[in-house]
């Protein structure tokens, strides 16, 4: 098992692509849906995806021990509870204030 | 230790045993047929253990509240699940016409199998554990947090206002009583070191004199044992926490929508839930499968799991007999004022009494600390405008 | 940097010394504590002032034993601990704390008074619904009087001593709903404001000759020798030295605190305020620290007398203690509000302080404090009840034969208002005034001083006997019927009751221990103390005295029970005389015709200055460019315009069309950044091609 | 790269694009969950045990809940009248495409020629509590006190005004 692989065939590209193409998932959620709550679905997948590089970097990269890209990832992931936490509470809060999710509508920042 | 080989062997019966049927098979098999044969073990074992706990479960209770139970099938009624799995199969599965069939169905089936997950990390005897995971309390949790979306989504895809307001109420109170159990068990975790389950059973296999070195015997082990307790009752939606369930309000919250082998299936997952929960207290806090006198040591180390799991269950079944059910405000007050801030405090008890080395004064300090603490949040939490009447507010 | 005496035994610092800091520090903390509260937690708001307090009561009596020790075994006790708070140039600018005799007892008294004080409102302030924040207020004030006390640099002291003026702003204007009480808060603040800019001018000008404000440091503090000969040699004019002058302005800060001469006319106003304020300003700590500072300064002030002899510094204090003393006990002679007499009779003993100080040195000032803080205080307590018992009535007419409904605030009472009087023999106003009268009647410049303390001296206790006769005697003049208050209130004040007995003990001529302590010398007990000659007669004089003034005022009084409206006995017999003194001999009024006409004029003169001098030169100005920009206007609009005004609409619709972009819409932003990741990661990429 | 990567890859992308197309909105944060427990899996595949496991506690645990909690708060469960995409859905689409084709560009680019390590990491979660008590104590703390504050601006922000006494 030990050992380096060079070049495209190697996992890490598989595992980029699939991070990549979930990313632009996560985007285009966050760039076609109307309702705020899909936006941050698809933040959270853009975030997930990024988590996924970083891991995958940390498993092929030089220095696997050093946990670098484990840490971040780990790090990432609170994180992104916390802004989840704070996203959908502001969702929560814009909804009781104009009763609407729908971007399109949220345009004022005027209460 | 049981020294004479005999009662090694009885120890590791299973063991052997597995090592025996697997032999038959080629080399290159043996480590996943291993795996699946104790898997299959897992999954016939505890819905066994499921069925013989309704009886008793029924039976204890009636004898709480001073009748009979069932006792009509079989020898003292002892054939009663038997009699009920029947019933259950051959039901008509109903799927409510506005509800979300696919969700509906999934629902159960993912609680289930998130359930029986959790198995996979508990030791329960020496060396029977299925996969001896490095963060094997780490996967513990994350599989009983999954369990969360399944209640969700049977209450929500059943399109029915009880079955969606039990399926909040489960949920706050399973996300709420979650924290309050991994962090009763950080503790744990702190002093051991370790995420391994294993090794915090090792941890826990040695004796003064005869006495074991159970972490259910240290004060911040007491703290967090009684914490665990009680966050394993709301996590598992047991009285006094049932009001997910509460049939008086929400006829039978999330599961009100299922019948026949579906409503069978979250039965199943609840008492699975409970095992899986006691077992882990069990392995956490009363030294998993060690034997409580070192003189017992020569009982197989599994008897000894088992049995402390029944205990565990026994005294869920007396809690639900004995104790009134909690209204919704007082259940998270509860929660959040009360078990989530001792904890914290236990985890700070519990960092003082590692650093603080061997020696009588960790114990008189810790212990000193925790109770004052108990004491004075237990008067605070008392107050009237914690438990007395509530003044509701309707939804607008 | 921590600088402590280590290098010399003798001021080598004790744990005491150590954590002195702590004295003041505990009922700052309680005050922040307590301003956190919540209203309704009163019981926690007084634990946690009555804590700290005897926190720092117990620190003092820790330290006061500590000096004590050393004092009794032979070594001059003064410990301190000075560290520089921060430094500009070469000049350090030092803080510190400072242990010694004359703190050690002021602590003491402080935080013992205070405590009962504290103690007392507990029940005085029951019903008051911004409890919390009075105990808030009292605290700091308490913390900030103890810091006065041990602070061993000026500027510290000023410090404290400016936390001790806020704090009483706040106390005396704590019922601010009410006008009187917001007005005499604005006058007890803006008044003593005026001694203050004294007293930092002085503060200045010592900074600026010795380069410390420090009071003691190893021998280069301000009040040690090297700093006082440099001053003395400097000449301030009017016959003074730079030391003396420097005093002179340091005592103007204590005249303003204290309520002297022409300061004072904010301490009866200050009456507004809640009881135990009064009791805690006018008895223990506001006003004290006046004396005390003057006391703690008196080094400056004494420096270049004769052994013996006096210096101008000096007299001018004398002068104005005196007077004062005369001044505000006529005063009190016409005065009906009950609190409003104690006042006034609190200005007079302050008068005497001064005077003792300017006469006989600290310790016959300080010890007339002592005793004063302790029978003083008791006399507001006792009043604070006898008003909590009358339904907040203050006027002693409407008062009367309480010393039945009240016996135990009666008798306390009474021993407090025969203190203050000065009764021989058993009460300890006696032995401290005895002591400033005799050091006036062995004062070599004049005699004056001496018969105008006598003459206060009857008067006072014609008034205290006015006073008691209105309220205690005779019989029920008020509405409802008094009541005895409650055990919280009464026990502070037999605890003060005792004091002011005993306290007299320890600077009596024949165990003269209070003077001896103060001064470092040996106290010992001898009867031979009373032999001294002319003090038998003159302690028999001054009890004839007392005795006169207590016998004019049961004349004159006792046991009437006149109607509220009727004429006072005094006003009957001697209009002339009773006019001037109810009005406070028109001192307010005269204030108000000089100073404050002054003001008023001299801001008409402003004002009429601002609108027509400056305002005139400004309009010609603001005329001059309006024909400028008119000049200006003609250019642009004409010849620059035109092609400006084109530039601007392309910008602005340039701009209506960018605006587009920021529409508050979150999913275009979006969309413009990943549009722009897209560009950037191309161009990176397309770069990057080898 | 085997079939189970395979697998997990499909599963994941496959819950991803539910989540982003599907109409209702509880479907499409259940098929979150499915992506999320997709990735988990392939942090297991990476030999990631600690992040995987972490992984399923956040966000199936805690972020899915969430998500619906607030769906259903904010009456999100209900069909919205106007379509479920936005007005230029196109131009988000396109630009969506945009950034996998640089992405996937870059990834395949970068490849050609990189060293890879192939071996399974030594790594425990000994070693990763280590890191971070050690090396990483300060993010810990700072995402400790990120944690706490979000915790409390979500209350603030989620909580009812309190109604004024009339």
């Amino acid at each position: 098992m030990t050992g380096v692989t060079m070049g495209i065939n190697s996992p890490l590209a598989g595992y980029l692509l699939v991070a990549a193409l979930l990313f632009a998932i996560g985007l285009a959620g966050a760039l076609v849906r109307r309702n705020a709550i899909l936006v941050l679905i698809g933040i959270e997948l853009m975030l997930n995806a990024a988590n996924l590089n970083l891991i995958a970097f940390w498993r092929y990269g030089p220095h696997p021990e050093a946990l670098t890209g484990m840490m971040f990832a780990i790090f990432s992931i609170a994180v992104a509870a916390a802004e989840a936490a704070v996203g959908l509470g502001l969702v929560i809060a814009i909804h009781r204030h104009t009763d609407t999710t729908d971007l399109d509508k949220m345009n004022r920042m005027k209460g | 230790m049981a020294t004479s080989p005999l009662f090694t062997e009885l120890d590791q019966i299973f063991i052997i045993l597995r090592d025996w049927l697997v032999g038959f098979l080629p080399a290159a098999l043996r480590p996943a047929a291993g795996v699946v044969l104790c898997v299959i073990i897992i999954v016939c074992l505890f819905p066994g253990l499921f069925a013989l706990t309704t009886v008793f479960e029924r039976k204890g209770l009636g004898r709480i509240q001073n009748r009979l139970g069932p006792n009509r099938v079989g020898p003292f009624g002892f054939f009663q699940p038997i009699a009920d799995g029947i019933k259950s199969l051959t039901k008509e599965d109903i799927v409510p016409f506005s509800a979300n069939a696919v969700v509906h169905f999934l629902a159960p089936l993912s609680l289930v199998v998130a359930v029986f997950m959790e198995f996979a990390v508990l030791p329960m005897g020496r060396n029977m554990v299925l996969v001896d995971m490095d963060a094997g309390l780490l996967f513990f949790f994350a599989m009983s947090a999954s369990t969360e979306l399944s209640v969700f989504m049977a209450g929500w895809s059943s399109r029915n206002k009880y079955s969606l307001l039990g399926a909040m109420r489960a949920v706050a109170q399973m996300i709420s009583y979650e924290v309050v159990l991994l962090l009763s068990s950080v503790a744990v975790v702190m002093i051991t070191g370790s995420l391994s389950l294993s090794t915090i059973v090792a941890a826990q296999n040695s004796y003064t004199g005869i006495f074991p070195h159970w972490y259910i015997f240290t004060p911040w082990g007491l703290a967090g044992f009684v914490m665990y307790a009680i966050a394993a009752t709301a996590e598992t939606n047991r009285s006094p926490f049932d009001l997910p369930e509460g049939e008086s309000e929400l006829v039978a919250g999330y599961h009100t929508e299922y019948s026949g082998f579906k409503f069978a299936l979250f039965f199943l997952g609840e008492y699975l839930a409970m095992f899986a929960i006691s077992g882990l207290g069990t392995t956490l806090f009363l030294g998993g499968w060690s034997a409580p006198l070192s003189f017992l040591t020569f009982i197989p180390s599994w008897i000894w799991f088992f049995s402390k799991v029944m205990l565990s269950i026994f005294v869920f079944i007396w809690m639900r007999g004995t104790l009134p059910r909690l209204r919704q405000d007082q259940l998270m007050n509860f929660a959040w004022k009360f078990c989530l801030p001792f904890t914290l405090l236990d985890l700070m008890v519990t960092a003082l009494w590692r650093f603080m080395g061997e020696g009588w004064l960790r114990w008189v300090v810790s212990t000193a600390i925790l109770a004052l603490a108990y004491v004075l949040m237990g008067r605070m939490g008392m107050r009237k405008e914690h438990f007395g009447p509530r003044r509701y507010r309707y939804a607008e | 940097m921590q600088e402590s005496g280590a290098f010399t035994p003798q001021f080598a610092t004790s744990a005491i010394t150590g954590i002195l800091w702590l004295i003041p520090v505990a009922p700052m903390v309680a005050s922040g504590v307590i301003a956190l509260l919540k209203q309704p937690r009163r019981k926690l708001a007084a634990g946690l002032a009555i804590g700290s307090l005897s926190i720092s009561l117990l620190l003092s009596l820790v330290a006061f034993c500590h000096v004590v020790a050393g004092w009794a075994h032979g070594s001059v006790i003064r410990e301190f601990v000075n560290f520089t708070w921060f430094r500009f140039g070469s000049s350090t600018v030092d803080l510190g704390w400072v242990l010694d005799p004359l703190a050690s007892i002021m602590l003491v008294m402080v935080s013992f008074v205070g405590l009962l004080i504290f103690i007392y409102s507990v029940g005085y302030m029951a019903h008051d619904e911004n409890f919390t924040r009075f105990f808030c207020f009292l605290s700091l004030f308490a913390g900030a009087m103890l810091g006065v006390v041990i602070s061993n640099s000026l500027l510290l002291l000023f410090m404290c001593w400016e936390i001790v003026g806020l704090t009483s702003y706040l106390l005396i204007g704590f019922w601010y709903q009410k006008p009187s009480a917001a007005a005499a808060a604005k006058k007890a603040f803006v008044t003593t404001r005026v001694g203050d800019v004294f007293f930092l001018l002085g503060i200045v000008w010592l900074f600026s000759q010795t380069g410390t404000l420090l009071f003691y440091n190893h021998g280069v503090g301000s009040l040690e020798g090297l700093a006082l000969v440099n001053l003395l040699s400097q000449h301030a004019g009017l016959g003074l030295s730079a030391a003396g002058a420097i005093g002179l302005l340091i005592f103007a800060g204590a005249v303003g605190k204290s309520g002297q001469l022409p300061l004072h006319v904010w301490l009866p106003d200050a009456m507004e305020g809640p009881t135990p304020v009064s009791a805690l300003i006018h008895a223990a700590t506001m006003v004290a620290a006046g004396v005390y500072l003057v006391a703690r300064v008196y080094p400056l002030m004494q420096i270049g007398a004769a052994p013996g002899g006096t210096t101008t510094a000096l007299t001018v204090v004398t002068w104005v203690g005196a007077s004062t003393a005369v001044f505000a006990a006529l005063i009190a002679v016409a005065q009906n509000d009950i609190k409003r007499i104690l006042a006034y009779s609190t200005i007079s003993q302050l008068g005497y302080m001064m005077a003792g100080l300017g006469l006989g040195g600290v310790a016959v000032g300080m010890f007339h404090l002592i005793t004063h803080a302790f029978f003083k205080a008791l006399l507001f307590l006792g009043a604070g009840s006898v008003i909590h018992g009358c339904h907040e009535e203050q006027d002693i007419r409407r008062m009367g034969g309480l010393k039945s409904d009240m016996p135990l605030t009666f008798v306390t009472y009474a021993i407090g208002m025969l203190a203050l009087c000065g009764f021989p023999i058993f009460f300890s106003g006696f032995w401290s005034k005895d002591g400033i009268l005799e050091a006036a009647q062995h004062w070599d410049l004049s005699k004056g001083p001496f018969y105008l303390l006598v003459f206060g001296a009857l008067l006072t206790a014609f008034y205290m006997t006015r006073q008691v006769c209105y309220v205690f005697f005779g019989h029920w003049r008020g509405h409802g019927s008094a009541h005895e208050s409650p055990k919280v209130m009464t026990l502070p004040l037999a605890i003060l009751a005792f004091f002011a007995i005993a306290l007299g003990v320890i600077g009596t001529p024949a165990w003269p221990w209070f003077h001896a302590f103060l001064s470092n010398r040996a106290a010992s007990f001898d009867l031979h103390g009373f032999a001294e000659p002319g003090l038998g007669l003159l302690m028999l004089g001054s009890s004839c005295v007392v005795f006169a003034g207590l016998g004019l005022g049961w004349w004159l009084y006792g046991n009437k029970s006149p109607k509220p409206e009727a004429p006072d006995a005094l006003e009957k017999s001697a209009p002339w005389l009773w006019k001037p003194l109810r009005d406070r001999l028109y001192i307010d009024e005269f204030y108000g015709v000089t100073v404050i006409a002054f003001y008023g004029w001299w801001a008409r003169v402003a004002d009429w200055l601002d609108r027509r001098v400056w305002g005139g030169i400004v309009a010609v100005i603001a005329w001059l460019f309006g024909l400028w920009a008119r000049l200006n206007r003609f250019l642009d609009v004409d010849w620059v315009d035109g092609g400006f005004d084109k530039t601007c609409e392309e910008i602005s619709s340039g701009g209506g069309l960018l605006s587009r972009v920021e529409g508050g819409r979150v999913q275009n932003y979006l969309r413009i950044l990943a549009a722009a990741v897209v560009a950037l990661v191309a161009i990176l990429l397309w770069s990057s091609r080898p | 790269m085997n079939l189970v990567f395979y697998l997990l890859a499909a599963l994941t992308i496959g819950g991803g694009l539910a989540a982003v197309l599907l109409k209702h909105l509880v479907h499409c944060a259940l098929a979150t969950t499915v992506a999320f427990a997709g990735l988990a899996m392939l942090f297991l595949q990476l030999d990631a045990q600690f992040a995987g496991f972490a992984q399923i506690l956040v966000y199936i645990g805690a972020v899915a809940i969430l998500i619906v909690f607030a769906i259903l708060l904010t009456r999100g469960s209900e069909l919205p009248k106007d379509g479920v995409f936005s007005r230029s859905w196109f131009v988000g689409l396109v630009i969506a495409a945009g950034v996998f084709a640089v992405l996937g560009w870059a990834v395949l680019e970068s490849m050609r020629a990189l060293p890879q390590q192939t071996a399974v990491p030594a790594v425990t979660v000994h070693d990763i509590g280590i890191a971070l008590v050690g090396r990483y104590v300060l993010p810990l703390e700072i995402v400790a006190l990120l944690l706490t504050a979000a915790t409390i601006g979500a209350v603030i922000v989620a909580m009812h005004e309190k109604e004024r006494p009339r």
